[in-house]
């Protein structure tokens, strides 16, 4: 059988290279390529009218204020940098804090989606990280899902007055949860077993919350840590 | 007997994208003295004072402090971290806490002393660097050489015995680079071994005890400061400004020849003198 | 992290019309994406690898540094791909049951796993000749003219330039921070990083007054319009294009 | 009959939160001439630069441009950014864009100009900065010398009649600055009116054709160097150091009185032939 070969060989070279690779977790980056091209397609198609409306909101207020351009580029950048910052899990293990959930609270979810975009693309072709065809369902994750959860939790939490500390804190988190959640769904989506695609969600949202669930809560805290030093300023 | 407090034997550092910082550099720094380390921009100044004080680890070579050969383990970066205090060059770039009282107790949290403790020591090293009145304002309200004397307080409150100041006059307007600079002389008399990186060679002439030239990485002289800055060859390999001390210095004698026996000035006076013998 | 970046401008392929780039790197991905043949995964593989390290120049041991990245997320999502949860399966070659659950290896997992495992290899390679030979700048400017919204390009050249300038104050700080023994323990290493993100934000937006002052003394009103470089499209460069994808095309049809 | 390119009267600039950046400030610069504005850290040199060149509109007091009034409508806002130009201190808050053409390429841009004229300006701005060969280089990849260049080459691509250069000498080395300042000659021969921000007197002395000292946002004195530089009291009051020269020739005509009726040196050369009279 063709198969056979195949496996033996992708299996000696998985274990050779795992010992060898850098022991970094990603975030809920899906890798290029690994999307079946439907799913790939049907993920950008979800995102561009999102993306749509945030270009149309940037463009409003960059009309009204030509500084917010060189703001919103630093934010950028520094969605970026903060993202190739190793932060300390509480597992142990290292990964990177996305800073969605700080963006979202700040300028918003719709303007928050077109930073991601770009950092998503710069973190493909700077960082080896993520991908050109799973940009759509990157983008649909980290900078739509995540940020509408972080801003939707965020007000709600201090409509009913909830403090301060705990409504970054739970936006933050619940941000990240959400992006994790939305990235396993969109892998069960594309990958269904044969008792259906939720039992598939389920399967992913097993294996990733090992990592996933220490991360959010990591991402929750600095961002309170970050959000109470920002407002002593 | 002279005691040195630092000493490098072949020290090399690689970068881990292989670029070449330092190439065997032996140095040895006497304690309690005032020494100054000068080269161009890219010569491994501050890369060798980042091996020093233990935040990178050496690729070759040996480093002793007070005799003790590092093997920069955990216990001896510690110990570098907590003895050799670093000032860097842009005070702006380095500072990160919203005011100045958080900002100067970072390191002395960090030792792990007690509270009372941190905060006497705070006040300490603001008022020694002439700031206490500036511990509740926020960083960013600072001028440029406030924000210096901030930095600088930032070591002292860890009381480290050696203090490194890299290109500490760069960034400041001249009258607070000579309160610094005079500044040096105290916290040197008060038993602080100082290094200072530099590129102005005429605030350097007439401060320095002893002086270490660098190029690419490695020490291509040493001296006292009135051989070295007549050493024209050194000089020019090493990309240096003469200090106009020694430029004037040179011409008197080059017009009459005779003082030449005389002491090479290392004061204003000493020159004015001179030129007018 | 910036060897990439740094490639991308020394490398041999770097005057090729970036378009040309696009092209190739886009198409292989395309076929790579739509085609279940290993034998076009492994043509593509290949091709690229040849392409990065032989003709661009890319050290060999670079090259396989950047291939072991994806791997973490690799192995655990073709783990999921290939574990099957069931109630009822017979089919499995390795598995075991969880009260009235089976989890097991089918053959049907193995071989989607050994596709997904491949197509996404390949694309990864087609995705690192891009990355490897084509500098940021030049991207941005296939971006305009792929008729991308121009806000969206003004933002990326922006976040793209200051990415560096950020970078080098977060790494002045945190090694601040390391000589006041601010990495010395977990709890030590949430403060100082908190404080590094929530500081190097203040200073991004300070930045941000900075530039936008500098550029209104230059007649930013509004729009940041620059010069476009010439590039010019190879021909030759263009046939062998269409000839390895014509190739792959015909490979995948077998 | 001398002309002044830039008058102001009573120049007034108050900043939205209240604070008082310029009093009263007149100031003619003359055109064609080498200016230094000397000053301590927050003597309102930079606001000053931003009220000239139409980035901030004056609270009060007048502005003439090449003997115009400036009312500081759409037109002569125009008129003053395509006229003079500004070169900040931090090269790295000047330059947002990724490659050095498109960087320098964004000033004439604004202008309107035709692209085949922007690219003209393009060139000639990098050739004249001595980084042609730098064209196609990402600005990170460029050394802190190179980028002070490329900030200098987006202002001379828009060709203005005066460039304003705030502390163009803060963050090189000393090689580099000193080229920076021959340049700054090379493009006053050109015609270009030049006016320098500084901290550094001994670079000044020398350099400048006219002085003037601001404190806390006004001229306190104004005048040639070789006057400036020997009044004690302004020194003293605007918290500037005294040029090294000016003390050597200080010394020397306190020593030997006979020679005060020579000119004040402007020259290491004129200084040490005084010397040795």
């Amino acid at each position: 059988m063709k198969g056979k070969r195949y496996i033996f060989y992708t299996a000696a070279f998985t274990f050779f290279a795992v010992l060898i690779s850098q022991k970094e977790v990603y975030a809920m980056h899906i890798m290029e390529g690994f999307l079946p091209p439907l799913w790939a397609a049907i993920w950008f198609a979800l995102s561009i009218p999102v993306l749509f409306l945030g270009v149309r909101r940037i463009q409003k207020l960059t009309a009204d204020h030509p500084n917010m351009k060189m703001i919103l580029g630093l934010c950028g950048a520094f969605a970026f940098v903060l993202s190739s910052l190793k932060l300390p899990s509480v597992t142990g293990s290292c990964s990177h804090p996305t800073g969605v959930g700080l963006g979202a609270i700040l300028f918003g979810p719709a303007v928050t989606s077109i930073l991601g975009v770009i950092v998503l693309l710069f973190q493909a072709v700077l960082l080896a990280h993520g991908g050109i065809s799973t940009l759509g369902a990157n983008v649909f994750s980290m900078g739509i899902a995540g940020p509408f959860a972080s801003y939707i939790i965020f007000r709600g939490l201090k409509k009913i007055g909830a403090s301060k500390g705990v409504s970054v804190f739970l936006a933050a988190a619940f941000g990240d949860l959400i992006t994790y959640i939305v990235t396993s769904v969109q892998l069960g989506l594309a990958f269904p077993t044969e008792s259906g695609a939720l039992a598939a969600v389920a399967k992913f949202l097993g294996i990733f919350a090992v990592t996933q669930i220490p991360l959010a809560i990591s991402e929750g805290l600095l961002t309170v840590v970050i959000y109470n030093i920002l407002t002593v300023y | 007997m002279t005691e040195y407090i630092i000493e490098t034997k072949d020290l090399e550092f690689v970068y881990p994208d292989g670029t070449y910082a330092l190439r065997k550099l032996t140095i040895s720094i006497q304690k309690g003295k005032k020494i100054a380390i000068v080269g161009a921009n890219g010569a491994g100044k501050t890369t060798l004072f980042l091996n020093l004080n233990g935040v990178y680890k050496p690729t070759g070579g040996k480093v002793y402090f007070e005799g003790k050969e590092m093997i920069y383990n955990k216990k001896d970066i510690l110990a570098l971290k907590r003895n050799i205090g670093i000032v860097f060059q842009d005070a702006n770039a380095q500072l990160f806490s919203a005011s100045v009282f958080q900002e100067v107790s970072f390191g002395p949290m960090n030792l792990g002393l007690p509270k009372e403790e941190v905060r006497k020591r705070v006040e300490d090293a603001l008022a020694k660097t002439g700031i206490a009145h500036l511990k509740k304002k926020p960083i960013h309200f600072l001028s440029g050489g406030q924000k210096k004397r901030v930095s600088i307080a930032d070591i002292l409150a860890m009381d480290p015995k050696v203090i490194f100041l890299d290109e500490p006059t760069a960034f400041v307007d001249p009258k607070t680079s000579s309160e610094l600079m005079a500044f040096f002389d105290v916290l040197n008399k008060e038993g602080k071994t100082i290094v200072l990186s530099t590129h102005d060679m005429d605030k350097v002439y007439p401060w320095a005890d002893y002086v270490f030239v660098m190029k690419e990485g490695a020490v291509i002289a040493e001296g006292i400061p009135q051989d070295i800055f007549r050493d024209d060859e050194v000089l020019k390999r090493a990309d240096l400004e003469k200090p106009w001390m020694i430029a004037a210095y040179e011409e008197i004698i080059k017009r009459k020849p005779y003082l030449s026996k005389e002491e090479v000035p290392k004061t204003k006076e000493a020159l004015f003198q001179l030129m007018t013998k | 992290m910036i060897s990439m970046d740094q490639y991308a401008y020394i490398n041999r392929l770097k005057s090729v019309h970036p378009m040309e780039k696009c092209l190739l790197s886009g198409g292989m991905l395309l076929i790579c994406l739509w085609n279940t043949s290993p034998l076009v995964h492994f043509g593509a593989i290949a091709l690229m690898t040849f392409l990065v390290i032989a003709v661009a120049g890319i050290p060999g041991k670079t090259y396989v540094q950047y291939l072991l990245l994806p791997l973490v997320f690799l192995i655990t999502g073709v783990g999921g791909v290939a574990l099957t949860i069931t109630k009822n399966s017979t089919l499995f070659l390795y598995g075991f049951a969880m009260g009235h659950w089976k989890i097991g290896i089918s053959q049907q997992g193995l071989d989607q796993a050994v596709l997904v495992f491949l197509r996404a290899y390949a694309s990864v390679t087609c995705l690192y000749f891009l990355a490897f030979t084509t500098p940021m700048t030049d991207m941005m400017w296939v971006l305009r003219k792929l008729r991308m919204p121009t806000v969206l390009v003004e933002l990326a050249m922006m976040i793209y330039r200051f990415i560096f300038v950020l970078m080098e104050t977060a790494s002045m700080i945190y090694i601040s921070q390391d000589c006041r023994l601010g990495y010395s323990s977990i709890k030590r290493s949430y403060t100082s990083l908190g404080q590094l993100a929530s500081n190097l934000f203040v200073k991004a937006f300070c930045r941000a007054q900075e530039l936008f002052t500098a550029l209104t003394a230059r007649g930013y009103t509004g729009r940041l319009d620059v010069l476009e470089e010439n590039y010019y499209l190879s021909m030759k460069n263009m046939a062998l294009i269409v000839l390895a994808q014509g190739i792959f095309m015909i490979l995948a049809l077998q």
